[in-house]
């Protein structure tokens, strides 16, 4: 991926004609688009349909690699046998996820790490791999933002193919940083012009204000198992899988079956370390127990055990958990509290 | 794993179903396709994701010895929806069978010491591998002992490989049954496995303890041989988590930043000390 | 403000209660609940019409139960709540205490079940006016197109379980959902299994919900599912007389009858 | 012959219902054979959801029916069961579900002319409303679903 980063200048209003090229070369092009009073990724078939005004969109874009409704085992029950059908990973569309934050951007980065430990999970690298990430930077940030604590920023770059900054009224500089994202902006070259003088993308950029320092809670971590904090803070968590599920970096899944007659298929699903079922043993004896255990174990994984054991942030500092949640457990309040511990 | 899906489970026959106790089955199973067979390996200690399609998939470890060629064997109480839909199976039946995933017991490291097997209930499954492939390989190791325990008679289970273990010379096979499960004509021993295991008095000289069972008979066996002098790096346990995806993937089996399927099931009770209090 | 502030102090100096629940401010211009168990903690106590969670859904947790006795920061629809989970047998008379805060931010004090009964008698509950407004447009399509509005709704969920989580009625040690022996709700987030989570849902909250409203703020892609639970109630209120959360020994609309009950489809 | 032969799921009790039905075979008397018969102790164990696995395995159109008020052979079923019904039903068209598919009806076991009609009443009326498309699609639609995320 060590690309020597090409910057571009172009001169539009929008971005919507880079769109259409998109469109029209037959990619499946997921955007923000607002639906009532809600804003989500979705597919779009026309550039009018995004929604560029909005900071962040309620859920995290993993769902175009991770979806929430997963095939994995295709069957069919015969008379004293089973057929087992191949899933065809080749199927899967070239895509554009288009419009998305760095801090979504940055969160395929764990979710690589962990689908790709040891075993390769196809669902999610091949989906991954057939698709270019073209992420707008930030020129906006509200209270729930944390990028800087944890290692990114407004314009940060990480895991994204290309990104577009505006730097005025007619103008966006875009950045080409990595070999797909060469490639998908072939499509749209000749509207680019080189840049001439060198533009100071951090003028455009919104300032977040670093929240705690991330190796400082990382060592923290490691002694306050035991610490009532945990219980403290998850004392008003009701339990809910909102904050796994909207989470760009979250990759836990479940395994149901379903079956109609001889057809059936075994699903992966979304599943959250917040629900109570999420480890409980058939015996009915549960390793986490209460709702803090299993706040600490949300806190400790992606703080503590990805970096540690993958070397990746298992969090990017969306905030996304704290919008989505019904009792405001703000991450990034309760992240400084423990750095203060 | 054909073409890279890594969920996808082999197919295997059930060869034989042998009724344990009330509710518990052993699978004798075997490949399909042959040369997934052929080149299908494991090592004791290993375990593997059993599923009934349609219904879902249970985590069992391996209860057959890797010495024992062709075949596997699983051992399971029917307690859920995929082990009653699997007790409801019968010979000649078909289910999926993903694995062998997670780490081993160190048997070569074991050569020459003493072996002191503590099981109880229906966790004498997992060390019924480990306790044949040393019976197998008998020569590389001192005396063998085997302390096993249930709630009453009629459940233990391998009740005629138990007969196999008392009939030879160069094991010491101990059977005990809970306070009020034994029957008229009970002979074996009375008591919790703690309490039997203290009247043993285990020398710890050369010696590994493993240890199975539920969490209350490992909160109370630690502790015995603890004062009979076994050092935390000679005893070993294989520990039993809630699993799904069995490879590391789907975050919910982790002791600490230990995933039981990855970097277990076996673990010393040296790691264990060191991990938290999350199993 | 200092009203509430000084009630509460009051309450856990002189050990009337080990615990108050109630809000404290939040990020931005949310409150959130807080768990105040000693006196000088009680500043951070704020009330603000504004504010939504449903207190009661914290009244069943193990560890208010083993703190003793609890008081709550109680909205109308809280209060309901309380006397709702009080017919259905979960509280006992004069295990809580009941802190409302008038307009006029002076709070009254409710120990026991009669005392809230009284008082809601003269409290009103209903939708917001937007909500009223989306009732009525949906009571106003036809069944075709009410079908394809909750679809599209529908097809936004995640199978979070915010709204479970957040809605007091539902206690359930282990919901229907999760029951699996057989699998009886689909626990996929596809169509199907969205449909039959949230119909079944409001089956079982149906003549038990007091429409907080709390499951629809509660939900991360903002469905309206108050509608869903709360629809029925003015039809049930007139049909089988009985409106959950007045009267702490109102029986469930459901599990009992009268044989005189009317109906205009059975044939 | 129409084309369409509507698919119906009868869910009946055992001690009226059942036993009508009994009384209009023996009393040869013709009703049609698009029902399909599900036998309960009574109305009052006849689960919701039950009716919408029906729907979700393509059924086009229910029959749910039971002892008369005050019949009951465990006294109180059917008055449950007709709270429930009040209930379901009204929830079901609030949600959008076709509850004109689905008819309720008291038919004892003496009634074996009026479980005739029924069915046949029921059978005519589906056979107009057509196939019950929508929820069908929305049972399958998880296949599509799955294609569009695959694709």
């Amino acid at each position: 991926m060590a690309m020597e980063i090409e910057r571009k200048i172009y001169k539009n209003s929008s971005p919507d004609a880079i769109v259409e090229r998109l469109l029209k070369a037959g990619k499946k092009v997921t955007a923000p688009v607002r639906s009532g009073k809600t804003v989500d990724f979705r597919e779009i078939k026309s550039p009018s349909e995004i929604e560029y005004k909005t900071l962040t969109t309620i859920q995290s874009a993993k769902k175009v690699a991770f979806p929430k409704v997963d095939r994995v085992v295709e069957f069919e029950v015969l008379k004293n046998s089973v057929n087992t059908l191949e899933i065809d990973f080749e199927a899967y569309p070239e895509q554009v996820l288009f419009g998305a934050r760095p801090c979504d951007a940055a969160g395929f980065v764990p979710l690589h790490a962990i689908f790709n430990w040891d075993y390769a999970d196809q669902f999610f690298l091949k989906r991954y791999e057939k698709t270019a990430i073209i992420s707008f930077a930030c020129s906006t940030a509200d209270e729930y933002c944390f990028c800087t604590s944890v290692g990114g920023n407004p314009g940060n770059t990480e895991g994204s193919d290309i990104q577009i900054t505006r730097t005025g009224n007619d103008q966006f500089l875009v950045e080409i940083i990595t070999p797909k994202g060469k490639a998908v902006s072939a499509l749209f070259d000749d509207l680019l012009v080189p840049e001439t003088e060198k533009t100071e993308k951090e003028k455009f950029l919104s300032d977040v204000p670093g929240a705690f320092d991330f190796d400082k809670v990382y060592n923290k971590l490691s002694s306050i198992f035991e610490n009532p904090v945990w219980e403290e803070q998850a004392s008003r968590c009701l339990g809910c899988g909102a904050c796994a599920f909207v989470c760009p970096a979250c990759a836990c899944f479940d395994f149901q079956d379903e079956k109609s007659l001889k057809k059936g298929s075994r699903l992966k699903l979304w599943d959250s370390c917040g629900f109570s079922g999420f480890t409980i043993h058939t015996s009915g004896h549960n390793p986490r127990e209460s709702q803090g255990d299993r706040w600490r174990q949300r806190v400790m994984h992606k703080f503590s055990y990805m970096p540690h054991r993958l070397q990746v942030r298992g969090c990017t500092g969306c905030g996304r958990c704290s919008r989505a949640c019904p009792v405001d457990m703000n991450i990034k309040e309760h992240i400084s509290q423990i750095e203060s511990l | 794993m054909s073409n890279g899906n890594i969920y996808m489970p082999n197919l295997m026959r059930i060869e034989k179903i042998t009724e344990e106790a009330p509710f518990v089955k052993t699978f004798r199973l075997k490949f399909e396709d042959e040369k997934v067979a052929e080149e299908f390996s494991f090592r004791t200690g290993q375990f593997g994701e059993y599923s009934v399609f349609g219904e879902g998939e249970s985590t069992f470890c391996i209860a057959s010895s890797p010495t024992r060629k062709g075949y596997i064997e699983c051992t399971f109480r029917q307690a859920g929806k995929v082990t009653s839909s699997l007790a409801r199976l019968d010979e000649g039946d078909v289910i999926g069978f993903r694995g062998p995933y997670g780490n081993i017991f160190p048997i070569d490291e074991w050569k020459g010491k003493n072996l002191l097997f503590i099981a109880g209930g229906i966790a004498l499954p997992p060390m019924r591998s480990v306790i044949w492939n040393c019976l197998d390989t008998r020569e590389n190791y001192k005396d063998i002992t085997i302390l096993y325990g249930a709630k009453t008679v009629n459940d233990l289970v391998y009740k005629n490989e138990l007969e196999e273990w008392k009939n030879r010379p160069d094991v010491n096979l101990v059977v005990t049954v809970d306070p009020g499960g034994e029957t008229p004509d009970w002979k074996g021993e009375i008591g919790f496995v703690p309490t039997v295991l203290e009247k043993m008095k285990p020398s710890p000289d050369n010696t590994i303890a493993i240890v199975c069972g539920p969490p209350i008979m490992i909160k109370f066996t630690f502790p015995v041989l603890e004062k009979a002098g076994f050092k935390d790096d000679m005893i070993y346990t294989t520990l039993e988590n809630r699993m799904k995806c069995g490879l590391g993937k789907c975050g919910r089996c982790n002791v600490g930043e230990l995933f039981v399927c990855k970097d277990g099931p076996v673990f010393t009770k040296a790691q264990l000390n060191s991990l938290p209090d999350e199993y | 403000m200092s009203n509430l502030i000084k009630t509460a102090e009051e309450l856990l100096q002189n050990k009337k209660v080990n615990l108050v629940i109630g809000y404290e401010k939040g990020t931005g211009s949310k409150t959130r609940p807080v768990f105040i168990r000693k006196t000088e903690e009680a500043s951070k106590l704020v009330f603000d019409p504004e504010m939504s969670q449903n207190l009661a859904v914290y009244l069943l947790r193990p560890e208010v139960k083993k703190a003793g006795k609890t008081a709550f920061v109680a909205t109308v629809p809280a209060l309901r709540s309380m006397l709702q989970l009080a017919s259905e047998c979960q509280i006992k008379d004069r295990d809580l205490i009941a802190i409302y805060v008038k307009d006029d931010q002076n709070t009254l004090l409710f120990e026991d079940f009669k005392s809230v009964e009284t008082f809601l008698e003269t409290a009103s509950t209903g939708f917001k006016p937007e909500e009223q407004e989306l009732l009525s447009k949906l009571l106003a399509m036809s069944t075709q197109e009410r079908f394809s509005f909750w679809t599209t709704e529908f097809e936004k969920c995640i199978k979070c379980y915010a709204c479970r989580a957040a809605c007091p009625m539902c206690y359930c040690h282990r919901c229907t959902t999760e029951c699996n022996q057989p699998q009886w709700i689909a626990p996929a987030s596809h169509p199907l299994g969205v449909l039959e989570w949230h119909l079944m849902r409001a089956m079982h909250l149906t003549g038990r919900c007091v429409n907080c409203g709390e499951c629809a703020t509660a939900c991360p892609v903002g469905i309206p599912l108050n509608l869903l639970t709360y629809s029925m109630m003015e039809s049930m209120e007139a049909e089988f007389g009985t409106k959950p959360g007045m009267k702490a020994d109102t029986k469930y609309a459901l599990s009992v009858y009268k044989p005189e009950d009317k109906e205009s489809f059975i044939l | 012959m129409h084309e369409f032969e509507p698919k119906i799921v009868a869910f009946v009790c055992n001690w009226c219902t059942y036993a009508g039905a009994d009384l209009t075979g023996t009393s040869r008397i013709k009703y049609s054979s698009n029902v399909k018969i599900i036998r309960f102790p009574c109305t009052g164990r006849i689960d919701f959801m039950l009716l919408m696995k029906a729907f979700a395995n393509g059924a086009d159109g229910i029959i749910v029916s039971g002892c008369h008020p005050n019949d009951c052979h465990y006294t109180s079923g059917n008055f449950h069961a007709r709270r429930r019904w009040i209930v379901f039903n009204r929830l079901i068209d609030f949600m959008g579900i076709d509850n004109r598919r689905i008819c309720f009806s008291w038919v004892s076991a003496a009634e074996g002319a009026k479980w005739a009609d029924v069915v046949n009443n029921t059978v005519e009326k589906i056979r107009e409303l057509g196939p019950y498309e929508d929820y069908k699609k929305l049972a399958s639609s998880f296949s599509e679903i799955s294609q569009e995320v695959h694709e």
